[in-house]
Protein backbone atom coordinates (compact mmCIF):
# COMPACT_ATOMS: atom_id res chain seq x y z
CA UNK A 1 0.00 0.00 0.00
CA UNK A 2 1.11 3.53 -0.65
CA UNK A 3 -0.01 6.63 1.19
CA UNK A 4 0.44 10.33 0.58
CA UNK A 5 2.31 12.78 2.77
CA UNK A 6 2.59 16.33 1.37
CA UNK A 7 2.42 14.88 -2.18
CA UNK A 8 4.95 12.12 -1.41
CA UNK A 9 4.13 8.43 -1.18
CA UNK A 10 5.86 5.68 0.71
CA UNK A 11 5.35 1.93 0.58
CA UNK A 12 4.09 0.38 3.79
CA UNK A 13 5.49 -2.90 5.05
CA UNK A 14 3.56 -6.12 4.50
CA UNK A 15 0.43 -6.33 6.64
CA UNK A 16 0.41 -2.60 7.40
CA UNK A 17 -2.34 -0.19 6.43
CA UNK A 18 -2.57 3.53 5.61
CA UNK A 19 -3.85 6.10 8.09
CA UNK A 20 -4.72 9.75 8.10
CA UNK A 21 -5.35 12.34 10.80
CA UNK A 22 -7.09 15.61 10.08
CA UNK A 23 -8.41 18.49 12.14
CA UNK A 24 -11.93 19.65 11.36
CA UNK A 25 -12.69 23.06 12.87
CA UNK A 26 -16.12 24.14 14.10
CA UNK A 27 -16.80 25.98 10.86
CA UNK A 28 -15.92 22.90 8.85
CA UNK A 29 -12.41 23.79 7.76
CA UNK A 30 -10.23 20.68 7.36
CA UNK A 31 -6.47 20.64 7.96
CA UNK A 32 -4.24 17.61 7.33
CA UNK A 33 -2.24 16.74 10.48
CA UNK A 34 -0.54 13.42 9.72
CA UNK A 35 -0.61 10.54 7.24
CA UNK A 36 1.44 7.40 6.98
CA UNK A 37 1.63 3.65 7.51
CA UNK A 38 -0.37 2.08 10.33
CA UNK A 39 0.84 -1.13 11.95
CA UNK A 40 -2.16 -3.28 11.26
CA UNK A 41 -3.44 -5.42 14.14
CA UNK A 42 -5.60 -8.38 13.22
CA UNK A 43 -9.06 -7.33 14.18
CA UNK A 44 -9.04 -3.55 14.14
CA UNK A 45 -12.29 -3.21 12.20
CA UNK A 46 -11.94 0.12 10.51
CA UNK A 47 -8.59 -0.73 8.90
CA UNK A 48 -10.18 -3.34 6.60
CA UNK A 49 -12.14 -0.84 4.56
CA UNK A 50 -10.86 0.27 1.15
CA UNK A 51 -11.86 3.89 1.94
CA UNK A 52 -10.75 6.01 4.89
CA UNK A 53 -13.91 6.26 7.00
CA UNK A 54 -13.95 7.81 10.48
CA UNK A 55 -16.14 5.31 12.33
CA UNK A 56 -15.31 5.98 15.99
CA UNK A 57 -16.32 9.09 17.92
CA UNK A 58 -13.22 11.31 18.07
CA UNK A 59 -11.38 11.42 21.39
CA UNK A 60 -11.93 14.50 23.59
CA UNK A 61 -8.51 15.90 22.74
CA UNK A 62 -8.55 19.31 21.02
CA UNK A 63 -12.31 19.50 21.77
CA UNK A 64 -12.98 16.49 19.58
CA UNK A 65 -11.83 18.17 16.37
CA UNK A 66 -9.47 15.38 15.30
CA UNK A 67 -10.61 12.89 12.64
CA UNK A 68 -8.67 9.60 12.46
CA UNK A 69 -9.15 6.73 10.02
CA UNK A 70 -7.17 3.84 8.49
CA UNK A 71 -7.75 1.75 5.38
CA UNK A 72 -6.35 -1.01 3.24
CA UNK A 73 -5.93 0.05 -0.42
CA UNK A 74 -3.29 2.07 -2.20
CA UNK A 75 -3.55 5.81 -1.56
CA UNK A 76 -6.81 5.34 0.34
CA UNK A 77 -5.81 7.89 3.00
CA UNK A 78 -5.75 10.90 0.66
CA UNK A 79 -9.00 12.09 2.26
CA UNK A 80 -11.68 10.83 4.64
CA UNK A 81 -15.42 10.49 5.13
CA UNK A 82 -17.31 10.45 8.44
CA UNK A 83 -19.61 7.72 9.70
CA UNK A 84 -19.59 7.85 13.48
CA UNK A 85 -22.42 8.16 16.01
CA UNK A 86 -23.27 11.76 16.99
CA UNK A 87 -21.86 12.70 20.43
CA UNK A 88 -24.42 11.91 23.16
CA UNK A 89 -25.94 15.12 24.57
CA UNK A 90 -24.15 16.05 27.84
CA UNK B 1 12.37 -46.59 17.48
CA UNK B 2 9.76 -46.57 20.25
CA UNK B 3 11.00 -45.11 23.54
CA UNK B 4 9.52 -46.24 26.83
CA UNK B 5 10.24 -43.61 29.43
CA UNK B 6 13.44 -44.13 31.40
CA UNK B 7 15.75 -46.25 29.25
CA UNK B 8 17.34 -44.84 26.07
CA UNK B 9 18.43 -41.37 24.84
CA UNK B 10 16.10 -40.50 21.88
CA UNK B 11 17.77 -40.38 18.40
CA UNK B 12 17.88 -36.97 16.72
CA UNK B 13 14.98 -36.62 14.24
CA UNK B 14 15.54 -33.99 11.51
CA UNK B 15 12.20 -33.57 9.68
CA UNK B 16 8.78 -32.28 10.85
CA UNK B 17 6.70 -35.09 12.23
CA UNK B 18 2.88 -35.35 12.16
CA UNK B 19 1.22 -36.74 15.28
CA UNK B 20 -2.28 -37.46 16.58
CA UNK B 21 -3.32 -35.16 19.37
CA UNK B 22 -6.18 -35.59 21.83
CA UNK B 23 -6.96 -32.75 24.17
CA UNK B 24 -4.93 -29.58 24.26
CA UNK B 25 -4.05 -29.54 20.61
CA UNK B 26 -2.56 -26.33 19.23
CA UNK B 27 -5.12 -23.61 18.41
CA UNK B 28 -4.47 -23.99 14.68
CA UNK B 29 -4.61 -27.80 14.64
CA UNK B 30 -7.01 -29.62 12.28
CA UNK B 31 -8.56 -33.09 12.62
CA UNK B 32 -6.77 -33.76 15.92
CA UNK B 33 -3.31 -33.60 14.42
CA UNK B 34 -0.21 -31.55 15.22
CA UNK B 35 3.28 -31.16 13.87
CA UNK B 36 6.63 -31.04 15.62
CA UNK B 37 10.38 -31.03 15.16
CA UNK B 38 10.55 -33.55 18.00
CA UNK B 39 8.36 -36.46 19.08
CA UNK B 40 4.82 -37.76 19.16
CA UNK B 41 3.63 -38.95 22.56
CA UNK B 42 0.79 -40.81 24.20
CA UNK B 43 0.36 -40.66 27.95
CA UNK B 44 -1.98 -42.25 30.43
CA UNK B 45 -2.17 -40.52 33.77
CA UNK B 46 -4.31 -40.59 36.84
CA UNK B 47 -6.39 -37.53 37.63
CA UNK B 48 -6.80 -36.42 41.27
CA UNK B 49 -9.91 -38.58 41.49
CA UNK B 50 -8.01 -41.66 40.33
CA UNK B 51 -9.61 -41.80 36.88
CA UNK B 52 -7.01 -42.74 34.23
CA UNK B 53 -6.96 -40.28 31.29
CA UNK B 54 -5.39 -40.82 27.88
CA UNK B 55 -3.84 -37.82 26.11
CA UNK B 56 -1.54 -37.57 23.13
CA UNK B 57 0.13 -34.95 21.01
CA UNK B 58 3.42 -33.34 20.01
CA UNK B 59 6.59 -32.71 22.05
CA UNK B 60 9.27 -30.35 20.82
CA UNK B 61 12.84 -31.46 20.28
CA UNK B 62 14.03 -29.11 23.03
CA UNK B 63 13.80 -31.00 26.30
CA UNK B 64 12.57 -34.23 24.72
CA UNK B 65 15.37 -36.13 26.51
CA UNK B 66 13.77 -35.02 29.77
CA UNK B 67 10.07 -35.23 28.90
CA UNK B 68 10.27 -38.58 27.10
CA UNK B 69 12.14 -40.05 30.05
CA UNK B 70 9.76 -38.42 32.52
CA UNK B 71 10.39 -39.28 36.16
CA UNK B 72 9.17 -42.40 37.80
CA UNK B 73 8.64 -40.44 41.01
CA UNK B 74 5.78 -38.13 40.10
CA UNK B 75 3.12 -37.80 42.77
CA UNK B 76 0.31 -38.96 40.47
CA UNK B 77 0.71 -42.21 38.54
CA UNK B 78 1.40 -41.74 34.84
CA UNK B 79 3.15 -43.40 31.95
CA UNK B 80 4.34 -41.56 28.87
CA UNK B 81 5.74 -43.04 25.67
CA UNK B 82 7.38 -41.14 22.79
CA UNK B 83 8.02 -42.14 19.21
CA UNK B 84 9.47 -40.59 16.12
CA UNK B 85 9.85 -43.35 13.54
CA UNK B 86 6.90 -42.27 11.35
CA UNK B 87 4.01 -39.86 11.12
CA UNK B 88 1.17 -40.59 13.59
CA UNK B 89 3.34 -43.25 15.31
CA UNK B 90 1.66 -42.38 18.63
CA UNK B 91 -1.46 -44.13 17.36
CA UNK B 92 0.31 -47.41 18.16
CA UNK B 93 1.44 -46.41 21.64
CA UNK B 94 -0.57 -47.94 24.47
CA UNK B 95 1.09 -47.00 27.77
CA UNK B 96 -0.34 -48.49 30.95
CA UNK B 97 -0.40 -46.97 34.41
CA UNK B 98 2.49 -48.19 36.63
CA UNK B 99 1.45 -50.34 39.59
CA UNK B 100 0.40 -48.52 42.77
CA UNK B 101 3.43 -47.95 45.04
CA UNK B 102 2.84 -49.89 48.29
CA UNK B 103 4.07 -47.81 51.28
CA UNK B 104 7.46 -49.20 52.32
CA UNK B 105 7.23 -50.47 56.01
CA UNK B 106 10.72 -51.86 55.94
CA UNK B 107 12.40 -48.52 56.59
CA UNK B 108 11.35 -48.75 60.25
CA UNK B 109 10.32 -45.19 60.78
CA UNK B 110 6.71 -46.14 61.31
CA UNK B 111 6.15 -46.41 65.03
CA UNK B 112 3.42 -48.70 66.29
CA UNK B 113 1.82 -47.35 69.44
CA UNK C 1 -11.77 -47.94 36.22
CA UNK C 2 -12.61 -47.19 32.58
CA UNK C 3 -10.05 -45.16 30.65
CA UNK C 4 -11.37 -41.75 29.59
CA UNK C 5 -9.86 -40.05 26.55
CA UNK C 6 -8.35 -36.68 26.98
CA UNK C 7 -11.40 -34.94 28.38
CA UNK C 8 -9.92 -34.54 31.87
CA UNK C 9 -13.31 -33.59 33.18
CA UNK C 10 -14.48 -37.16 33.71
CA UNK C 11 -14.90 -38.15 37.36
CA UNK C 12 -12.65 -36.74 40.09
CA UNK C 13 -12.89 -33.02 40.61
CA UNK C 14 -15.08 -32.67 37.49
CA UNK C 15 -13.63 -29.16 36.99
CA UNK C 16 -12.22 -29.07 33.48
CA UNK C 17 -8.58 -27.97 33.73
CA UNK C 18 -8.02 -25.39 30.96
CA UNK C 19 -4.54 -25.50 29.59
CA UNK C 20 -2.27 -22.66 28.64
CA UNK C 21 -3.79 -20.78 25.71
CA UNK C 22 -4.41 -17.31 24.34
CA UNK C 23 -7.52 -15.58 25.66
CA UNK C 24 -9.23 -12.27 24.99
CA UNK C 25 -8.27 -8.99 26.70
CA UNK C 26 -9.95 -5.95 25.19
CA UNK C 27 -8.12 -2.81 26.24
CA UNK C 28 -10.11 0.43 26.20
CA UNK C 29 -7.85 3.46 26.57
CA UNK C 30 -10.88 5.58 27.43
CA UNK C 31 -11.67 3.33 30.42
CA UNK C 32 -8.02 3.63 31.43
CA UNK C 33 -8.56 7.41 31.32
CA UNK C 34 -6.00 7.84 28.58
CA UNK C 35 -8.25 9.52 25.99
CA UNK C 36 -6.81 12.82 27.11
CA UNK C 37 -3.48 12.03 25.43
CA UNK C 38 -4.21 9.13 23.01
CA UNK C 39 -5.90 10.18 19.75
CA UNK C 40 -6.08 6.71 18.16
CA UNK C 41 -6.81 3.91 18.53
CA UNK C 42 -9.13 4.32 21.52
CA UNK C 43 -9.28 0.56 22.07
CA UNK C 44 -7.61 -2.61 20.81
CA UNK C 45 -7.53 -6.39 21.37
CA UNK C 46 -4.37 -7.18 23.38
CA UNK C 47 -5.20 -10.84 24.25
CA UNK C 48 -3.55 -12.49 27.28
CA UNK C 49 -2.22 -15.91 28.24
CA UNK C 50 -3.88 -18.08 30.84
CA UNK C 51 -4.16 -21.74 31.82
CA UNK C 52 -2.29 -24.65 33.29
CA UNK C 53 1.21 -25.68 32.22
CA UNK C 54 1.21 -29.35 33.10
CA UNK C 55 3.28 -32.33 32.05
CA UNK C 56 4.11 -32.96 29.29
CA UNK C 57 4.58 -29.45 27.91
CA UNK C 58 3.41 -29.64 24.29
CA UNK C 59 5.58 -28.44 21.43
CA UNK C 60 3.32 -25.50 20.53
CA UNK C 61 4.03 -24.06 24.02
CA UNK C 62 7.74 -23.94 23.13
CA UNK C 63 8.94 -24.77 26.66
CA UNK C 64 12.53 -24.07 27.68
CA UNK C 65 14.59 -26.86 29.25
CA UNK C 66 14.16 -25.07 32.58
CA UNK C 67 10.38 -24.98 32.24
CA UNK C 68 10.41 -28.74 31.55
CA UNK C 69 12.68 -29.47 34.54
CA UNK C 70 10.54 -27.23 36.79
CA UNK C 71 7.36 -28.97 35.62
CA UNK C 72 8.89 -32.38 36.39
CA UNK C 73 10.08 -31.19 39.81
CA UNK C 74 6.61 -29.78 40.55
CA UNK C 75 4.96 -33.07 39.61
CA UNK C 76 7.32 -34.86 41.98
CA UNK C 77 6.99 -32.36 44.84
CA UNK C 78 4.54 -29.48 44.41
CA UNK C 79 6.19 -27.66 47.34
CA UNK C 80 9.60 -27.57 45.62
CA UNK C 81 8.43 -25.05 43.03
CA UNK C 82 5.26 -23.89 41.27
CA UNK C 83 4.50 -25.23 37.79
CA UNK C 84 5.90 -23.20 34.90
CA UNK C 85 3.79 -20.20 33.95
CA UNK C 86 1.65 -19.48 30.86
CA UNK C 87 2.99 -16.26 29.37
CA UNK C 88 3.25 -14.60 25.96
CA UNK C 89 5.88 -16.28 23.76
CA UNK C 90 5.32 -13.98 20.76
CA UNK C 91 4.13 -10.36 20.81
CA UNK C 92 3.43 -7.80 18.10
CA UNK C 93 3.33 -3.99 17.99
CA UNK C 94 0.53 -1.49 17.47
CA UNK C 95 0.64 2.10 16.22
CA UNK C 96 -0.54 4.91 18.45
CA UNK C 97 -1.17 8.58 17.64
CA UNK C 98 -0.92 10.75 20.73
CA UNK C 99 -0.35 14.29 21.98
CA UNK C 100 3.04 14.78 23.68
CA UNK C 101 3.87 17.18 26.50
CA UNK C 102 4.65 19.87 23.92
CA UNK C 103 1.13 19.46 22.48
CA UNK C 104 2.53 17.95 19.28
CA UNK C 105 0.78 15.10 17.49
CA UNK C 106 3.15 12.10 17.56
CA UNK C 107 2.93 8.80 15.67
CA UNK C 108 4.71 5.96 17.45
CA UNK C 109 4.86 2.18 17.02
CA UNK C 110 4.66 0.58 20.49
CA UNK C 111 6.38 -2.80 20.58
CA UNK C 112 5.03 -5.92 22.36
CA UNK C 113 1.43 -4.74 22.75
CA UNK C 114 -0.51 -7.73 21.33
CA UNK C 115 -0.09 -11.42 22.26
CA UNK C 116 0.37 -13.57 19.18
CA UNK C 117 1.08 -16.85 21.00
CA UNK C 118 1.50 -18.23 24.49
CA UNK C 119 4.05 -20.59 25.99
CA UNK C 120 5.14 -22.17 29.28
CA UNK C 121 8.21 -20.66 30.89
CA UNK D 1 -5.39 5.90 58.49
CA UNK D 2 -1.62 6.07 59.12
CA UNK D 3 0.67 5.85 56.08
CA UNK D 4 3.01 2.83 56.32
CA UNK D 5 6.31 2.77 54.44
CA UNK D 6 6.76 0.09 51.80
CA UNK D 7 6.54 -2.94 54.07
CA UNK D 8 3.11 -3.87 52.71
CA UNK D 9 2.57 -6.08 55.69
CA UNK D 10 0.92 -3.35 57.69
CA UNK D 11 -2.82 -3.79 58.32
CA UNK D 12 -5.15 -5.58 55.88
CA UNK D 13 -4.47 -9.24 55.38
CA UNK D 14 -1.19 -8.90 57.33
CA UNK D 15 0.38 -11.54 55.01
CA UNK D 16 3.56 -10.09 53.55
CA UNK D 17 3.22 -10.19 49.74
CA UNK D 18 6.52 -11.45 48.33
CA UNK D 19 7.37 -9.90 45.03
CA UNK D 20 8.68 -11.58 41.92
CA UNK D 21 12.21 -12.79 42.61
CA UNK D 22 14.61 -15.65 42.03
CA UNK D 23 14.30 -18.54 44.49
CA UNK D 24 16.11 -21.80 45.01
CA UNK D 25 15.29 -25.03 43.15
CA UNK D 26 17.80 -27.80 43.69
CA UNK D 27 17.48 -30.45 40.99
CA UNK D 28 18.69 -33.94 41.84
CA UNK D 29 18.88 -36.15 38.74
CA UNK D 30 19.08 -39.23 40.97
CA UNK D 31 15.73 -38.37 42.58
CA UNK D 32 14.30 -37.88 39.10
CA UNK D 33 15.51 -41.41 38.34
CA UNK D 34 17.96 -40.28 35.68
CA UNK D 35 21.17 -41.60 37.18
CA UNK D 36 20.84 -44.50 34.74
CA UNK D 37 21.76 -42.26 31.82
CA UNK D 38 23.29 -39.08 33.30
CA UNK D 39 26.91 -39.50 34.39
CA UNK D 40 27.53 -35.94 35.61
CA UNK D 41 26.47 -33.71 37.24
CA UNK D 42 24.03 -35.69 39.37
CA UNK D 43 22.50 -32.52 40.78
CA UNK D 44 22.59 -28.77 40.16
CA UNK D 45 20.98 -25.52 41.36
CA UNK D 46 18.41 -24.50 38.72
CA UNK D 47 16.64 -21.72 40.71
CA UNK D 48 13.08 -20.71 39.81
CA UNK D 49 11.00 -17.54 39.71
CA UNK D 50 8.15 -16.88 42.09
CA UNK D 51 6.23 -13.97 43.57
CA UNK D 52 3.73 -11.26 42.78
CA UNK D 53 3.92 -8.97 39.75
CA UNK D 54 2.03 -5.96 41.02
CA UNK D 55 1.80 -2.32 39.98
CA UNK D 56 4.09 -0.62 39.29
CA UNK D 57 6.35 -3.21 37.65
CA UNK D 58 9.89 -2.26 38.67
CA UNK D 59 12.60 -1.76 36.07
CA UNK D 60 14.68 -4.76 37.17
CA UNK D 61 11.69 -6.97 36.22
CA UNK D 62 12.05 -5.74 32.63
CA UNK D 63 8.28 -5.77 31.91
CA UNK D 64 7.04 -5.71 28.32
CA UNK D 65 4.46 -3.11 27.29
CA UNK D 66 1.88 -5.91 27.29
CA UNK D 67 2.77 -6.93 30.84
CA UNK D 68 2.33 -3.31 31.98
CA UNK D 69 -1.04 -2.98 30.21
CA UNK D 70 -2.20 -6.35 31.61
CA UNK D 71 -1.14 -5.33 35.13
CA UNK D 72 -3.10 -2.07 34.82
CA UNK D 73 -6.16 -3.90 33.45
CA UNK D 74 -5.95 -6.41 36.31
CA UNK D 75 -5.78 -3.64 38.89
CA UNK D 76 -8.84 -2.02 37.28
CA UNK D 77 -10.80 -5.29 36.93
CA UNK D 78 -9.22 -8.48 38.34
CA UNK D 79 -11.71 -10.58 36.32
CA UNK D 80 -10.52 -9.15 33.01
CA UNK D 81 -7.17 -10.93 33.21
CA UNK D 82 -4.72 -12.33 35.75
CA UNK D 83 -1.71 -10.22 36.75
CA UNK D 84 1.41 -10.69 34.64
CA UNK D 85 3.49 -13.71 35.66
CA UNK D 86 6.92 -13.99 37.29
CA UNK D 87 9.08 -16.04 34.93
CA UNK D 88 12.73 -16.39 34.00
CA UNK D 89 13.95 -13.42 31.93
CA UNK D 90 17.54 -14.69 31.60
CA UNK D 91 18.72 -18.32 31.57
CA UNK D 92 22.10 -19.99 31.26
CA UNK D 93 23.27 -23.44 30.13
CA UNK D 94 24.88 -26.35 31.95
CA UNK D 95 27.05 -29.16 30.58
CA UNK D 96 25.94 -32.77 30.96
CA UNK D 97 27.83 -36.02 30.37
CA UNK D 98 25.48 -38.88 29.58
CA UNK D 99 25.22 -42.32 27.96
CA UNK D 100 23.30 -42.28 24.65
CA UNK D 101 21.17 -45.02 23.11
CA UNK D 102 24.27 -46.43 21.40
CA UNK D 103 25.97 -46.71 24.80
CA UNK D 104 28.41 -43.91 23.93
CA UNK D 105 29.51 -41.30 26.45
CA UNK D 106 28.31 -37.94 25.16
CA UNK D 107 29.16 -34.40 26.32
CA UNK D 108 26.40 -31.89 25.60
CA UNK D 109 25.69 -28.28 26.65
CA UNK D 110 21.99 -27.98 27.52
CA UNK D 111 20.70 -24.45 26.99
CA UNK D 112 18.37 -22.56 29.37
CA UNK D 113 18.84 -24.79 32.40
CA UNK D 114 19.62 -22.22 35.12
CA UNK D 115 17.64 -19.06 35.96
CA UNK D 116 19.87 -15.99 36.06
CA UNK D 117 17.11 -13.40 36.52
CA UNK D 118 13.33 -13.15 36.73
CA UNK D 119 10.86 -10.77 35.15
CA UNK D 120 7.15 -10.07 34.77
CA UNK D 121 5.61 -11.05 31.45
Amino acid sequence: QYEEQRNTTIRCSKGSRCYGLWEKTRDGEIHLVKQGCWTHIGDQQECHDDRCVVTTTPSQIQNGTYRFCCCSTNMCNVNFTEDFPPPSPT
Amino acid sequence: EKDASGSTAPALPQRQLWCYCYHHCPEDSTNNTCRTDGYCFTMVDEEEGGVPVLTSGCLGLVGSEFQCRDTGNSRLRRSLECCTDQDYCNKDLHPTLPPLKTPNYADGNIHHM
Amino acid sequence: TALTRGGRSGGGSGRRKTRCSRRQLHVNFKELGWDDWIIAPLDYEAHHCEGVCDFPLRSHLEPTNHAIIQTLMNSMDPDSSPPSCCVPSKLSPISILYIDSGNNVVYKQYEDMVVESCGCR
